[in-house]
């Protein structure tokens, strides 16, 4: 084996630290590039590279499955919706800047604020630290006896914190209805046009071979995820981002033939009626709101059983938002090159 | 040395400080939420570096390992990363209707036509 | 199912919203809407007698006790303020379909309710949990939909408004985020009432200290004190005259109480009052901004952004009762919490019966319009004399409390300032009443002629508003017991 | 045994590791969009592809660790030189010329 691990001391810092160091460095210098990048479309590209290095960061921080909804979130979704808005809305920005005194006021207090609130701070990384003495002991040994998975994650995401949860699918179908409302609904019928990547043979070619394993990925992140980093986020976001991408070569028009708007829409209330309707089983059965005990005889039974369902609802419900918003992000885009 | 052992806690208050100078400065409104972004990912690295114990693993109950690092900060970043991106999404639709409506996107040429119009 | 009463109160308009996106007209689903409104009001109403009777009721989710799990937690604040927002929220409903149907497109109807929904279900959220994060989580479902209210009023300048808003709401809850974490760091937990046990060990740290001026702050932008209000005046006057309703009677009013849980049940009185110079920084912020925007209200010449301008001022009068630290000083907050959730939300319920025959509220249109829609003009009236204070109205009743909560404290300058308040308050309603009532309709509007009073389905629930503003003017039992009571649980939690 | 598995490694990791690194460099230094395209794309294949062989080689008698990190490899060549593509082309449309000798004597 090699000799690189997290055993290897170099001078007092741990080879994990080391790469703490760098990655944040990296991430301060993104950060300065897109503050100083004029053209917006490398900016956008820009903030996809920070999120990346933000999930790598998580990965070195142990926080594997929050790495994981950084990366397929972050830098996926959010870096293909700020594309399609730059399309509609133009790549150059305006060097002008407003409140240069004020803003730099404002976030000067807010730095020395915080530079203040960090002296107290417990040392990064220690174990004694109240954060790692309070409630973390309860989940980590307690959550095998008590829910059985081993993912830790898992078993507080979706059950201890359960309700936090829900009221996220919540915030994602809200966002949904928000672009609805704002983007959607126009009556706006597409013309037969040929696809806009047609004449993209290799494209074309490499993501047919590449969809169906993004697809199966998705449902292994799915399901895999009691045991190992995953779950319904992210498994959510790479079932859309499959089928973003087969929109984006195939066309809008032939993705929308197969899912189409009044389908889409259904789906992520669906999920959310669902996680709600795990909990008003359990209220129906005489236990508290989102307690899966009730779900099953056997209480671990019906942790798995109540998990399972709501990790499902929370899928479905970020899959068909995220496809919802940039189906109707699209459109717009298609719009107004049809115009054009 | 000291100083260094909080270097993770120092990054969190320049990318703040990065972000916030982003939103409140820059005129352009994509770039404001680009700002928005940065600001709050700081946020996320501070409670995920406050969740990691030195030695510790990823939370994934494992044979023969003892030491985690804390799961609950990643349980609350998990939300609000997916809370960052929702207000992503709802923001560029608002920029994307504001072009339509104003024909551009800069804090200044917006106030300036809302003036006129008054 | 009477013990599961407090998360009844939420999952039900929570649940009620994807329900609402699989119909397919505006009238079901506004009918659909209403009816869960109602609901939810007839729960807050069972659940606030139940607190009354029984004292707290916890309620852990999920089946997991508090510091391991999320528990909702009800005591006689939260209950009080989710009669408060359940009821406006039922009243403003009712008005919602004539003028909703008016003002909003065909096909965004639906998204309209749906988002009503939401925001209600978020804002409810907030007031029950007793679970910092969860706070959070419930924050930004009721303040992205109202992004997407706000951003559904027909005139371009609401998505500015809209978009501004996400701005400065984003930026408030972050700065809670923050603050959650930097408190959850020196805990270990983040239940309330854990949290406000473990406190007191870290209280002297500086991190404990920065965590309250975030959370202080971020709660300040959502409510909109001076001068962190820039965002809203725009915000209200450019929103369908329904959501501004909505707003002005809900959303700020659910921030203030978030302000009041952390400040008085999380950081505990000993804390926030004694240690912090939290009093002195919050009066003179309260006191200049009633100075202030009451004067910039009276050069508006847009009903609603004068409105607006008036909801900024009158939050100032509920900080002001807030900072002065004391349990009359409180209760004159929550009581004027109440009254003005009155006021406003009849206020701007007549100017949606105004749009709705006009198109508009700018001066130039309103000329003469008493004659022509008195019933509607009469609740504006009543709101008006409201809002300045006159007895026998709500307005009364606050500032009778609030400035005998200054005498007791011995604020003499503040009282004088609130006198002040009051006038200019006068001004700025009399401008109205002068443009409504002796402005002819020839000067304004050319239709005038045509105009006529407001559709019923929007006058009753503003005379429903109006009146109960002469009846809690009168009657002020309920709102000062449960004032008082509030305020007593709150201080002798802290000491 | 164990020690040529990690000689092998080690060369294919430096390899690696150089071939990203003198990538990146050609992103800066070389003088046009299709040649720095080249740099970027074709050392970055290679050298995360001999990075990755490492690791398999690593892993040991890890097979499910081995077998995601041919996973991965596969989709790197697979994706890798797709974007490249995609990215020359566009740039073709866009209208970038490639700087040829001609070019930068007339300039």
């Amino acid at each position: 084996m090699l000799n690189v691990g997290s055993h290897c001391a170099i001078g007092g810092l741990n080879i994990d630290f080391l790469i703490n160091i760098v990655l944040l460095g990296f991430l301060v210098c993104t950060a300065l590039a897109i503050v100083f990048t004029k053209n917006l479309l490398a900016s956008a590209m820009l903030t996809g590279i920070y999120s990346l290095l933000t999930a790598g960061f998580f990965v070195v921080m142990d926080a594997v499955d929050v790495a994981f909804t950084e990366a397929s979130v972050g830098a996926g979704i959010a870096t293909i919706l700020m594309l399609s808005t730059l399309k509609l809305t133009g790549f150059d920005e305006d060097p002008a800047r407003h409140n240069v005194k004020a803003g730099l006021l404002a976030v000067c207090g807010v730095g020395v604020l915080l530079l203040y609130g960090i002296v107290d701070m417990p040392v990064f990384g220690s174990p004694t630290a109240p954060v790692h003495m309070h409630v973390a002991p309860h989940y980590i040994y307690q959550s095998m006896a008590e829910i059985g998975m081993p993912n830790i994650v898992t078993s507080v995401l979706a059950s201890y914190r359960g309700y936090d949860t829900f009221g996220e699918t919540v915030v994602v179908f809200t966002a949904g209805i928000g672009v609805l409302a704002l983007l959607g609904a126009s009556n706006h019928v597409p013309q037969s046009r040929v696809a806009p990547m047609s004449q993209h043979i290799i494209l074309r070619v490499v993501s047919k071979v590449l969809i169906p394993p993004i697809f199966l990925f998705a449902l292994y992140v799915q399901f895999h995820g009691d045991y190992g980093p995953g779950g319904g986020f992210q498994a959510g976001v790479i079932f859309a981002a499959a089928i973003i991408l087969y929109s984006m070569i195939f066309g809008l028009d032939t993705a929308r033939s197969v899912i189409s708007q009044p389908l889409i829409r259904l789906l992520s209330a669906f999920g959310v009626m669902l996680y709600g309707c795990v909990g008003i089983v359990s209220l129906l059965n005489g236990h508290n709101f989102l307690d899966y005990s009730a779900l099953a005889h056997d209480p671990l039974h019906g942790q798995h059983y109540g998990i399972l369902l709501v990790e499902l609802g929370v899928g479905i419900t970020v899959a068909s938002v995220m496809i919802l918003i940039f189906f109707n992000f699209a459109s717009r885009v298609d719009m107004v090159q049809e115009e054009q | 040395m000291a100083y260094l052992a909080q270097y993770n806690y120092w990054v969190v208050v320049v990318l703040m400080m990065i972000g916030l100078y982003v939103v409140v400065s820059h005129g352009n409104l994509v770039k404001k939420l680009m700002g928005l972004s940065i600001f709050q990912t700081s946020v996320f690295i501070l409670y995920i570096s406050m969740g990691k114990v030195d030695g510790g693993t990823a939370p994934i109950l494992e044979e023969g390992i003892s030491v985690y690092s804390n799961p609950l900060p990643h349980v609350l970043i998990l939300t609000a990363i997916v809370v960052g991106v929702a207000t992503m999404a709802l923001g560029l639709a608002l920029v994307v209707r504001i072009k339509e409506a104003y024909g551009s996107i800069e804090e200044g040429d917006i106030q300036e036509k809302d003036k006129q119009s008054c | 199912m009477l013990n599961h009463l407090p998360i009844l109160q939420v999952i039900l308009p929570l649940l009620a919203a994807p329900t609402c996106l699989l119909l397919k007209e505006a009238r079901l689903a506004w009918a659909f809407t209403t009816a869960c409104c109602m609901a939810t009001l007839a729960i807050s109403v069972m659940l606030l007698l139940q607190v009354i009777d029984s004292g707290v009721i916890v309620y852990s989710l999920g089946g997991w006790q508090a510091p391991i799990g999320i528990e909702y937690r009800i005591d006689s604040l939260n209950a009080f303020v989710m009669v408060l927002v359940s009821g406006l929220s039922s009243a403003v409903i009712l008005a919602a379909r004539e003028s909703v149907a008016k003002e909003v497109g065909a096909d965004k109807q639906v998204l309209f309710y749906i988002a009503y929904l939401l925001c209600f279900a978020g804002l409810l959220g907030i007031c029950a949990t007793g679970d910092a994060f969860n706070v959070f989580v419930f924050l930004e479902i009721s303040s992205l939909s109202a992004y997407t209210l706000i951003a559904l009023g027909s005139d371009r300048r609401a998505l500015w408004a809209a978009y501004q808003y996400l701005i400065m709401g984003t930026i408030g809850a972050t700065f809670i985020l923050i603050g959650i974490g930097m408190i959850y760091m020196m805990t270990g937990t983040l239940n309330m009432h854990d949290l406000a046990e473990r406190l007191p060990e870290a209280a002297h740290t500086k991190t404990v200290f920065t965590a309250f001026t975030f959370i202080i702050i971020g709660t300040c932008l959502k409510l909109a004190l001076f001068p962190l209000h820039l965002w809203l005046p725009n915000a209200y006057a450019y929103s369908p005259s329904i959501v501004s309703a909505f707003m002005a009677a809900t959303a700020t009013k659910v921030a203030v109480y978030v302000l009041i849980r952390f400040v008085f049940s999380v950081f505990g009185v000993d804390f926030s009052i004694d240690h912090m110079p939290l009093q002195q920084i919050l009066l003179v912020l309260s006191l200049i901004g009633i100075v202030w925007v009451s004067i910039v209200a009276i050069y508006q010449t847009n009903l609603k952004k004068l409105l607006a301008y008036s909801s900024v001022a009158q939050i100032g009068y509920i900080i002001l009762g807030f900072s002065v630290g004391t349990v009359l000083g409180l209760q004159a907050s929550l009581i004027h919490l109440f009254n003005h959730a009155l006021m406003k939300g009849a206020l701007f319920l007549a100017i949606a019966g105004v749009v709705y025959r006009i198109g508009g509220c700018e001066f130039s249109q309103l000329s003469g319009i008493g004659k022509k829609m008195p019933w509607t003009m009469a609740a504006v009236v009543v709101g008006g004399l409201s809002l300045i204070g006159v007895p026998l109205t709500t307005g009364f009743v606050s500032k009778w409390y609030l400035v005998s909560a200054l005498i007791e404290a011995g604020w003499w300058p503040a009282v004088a300032v609130v006198m002040l308040g009051s006038l200019l308050a006068v001004i700025y309603v009399w401008k109205v009443v002068e443009v409504a009532y002796f402005g002819s309709p020839e000067d304004g509007y050319e239709g005038a002629y045509e105009v006529k009073e407001a559709p019923l389905s929007i006058l009753i629930p503003t005379w429903m508003l109006a009146a109960s503003n002469i009846y809690f003017g009168i009657d002020t039992r309920f709102t000062s017991t449960i004032g008082h009571l509030a305020s007593q649980t709150l201080f002798g939690a802290g000491s | 045994m164990m020690i040529v598995v990690d000689v092998v490694s080690w060369v294919f990791i430096v390899l690696g590791t150089f071939l990203c690194f003198s990538g990146s460099v050609g992103l800066f230094r070389f003088p046009d969009f299709f040649t720095r395209l080249h740099a970027a794309s074709v050392t970055d294949t290679l050298g995360s592809g001999l990075i990755l062989v490492a690791l398999v080689l690593q892993a040991g008698s890890e097979w499910l660790v081995t077998m995601k990190l041919l996973f991965i490899l596969a989709f790197i060549f697979l994706t890798s030189p797709t974007s490249g593509h995609a990215l020359a082309k566009a740039a073709i449309h866009a209208g970038q010329k490639p700087k040829t000798s001609d070019a930068n004597e007339a300039s």
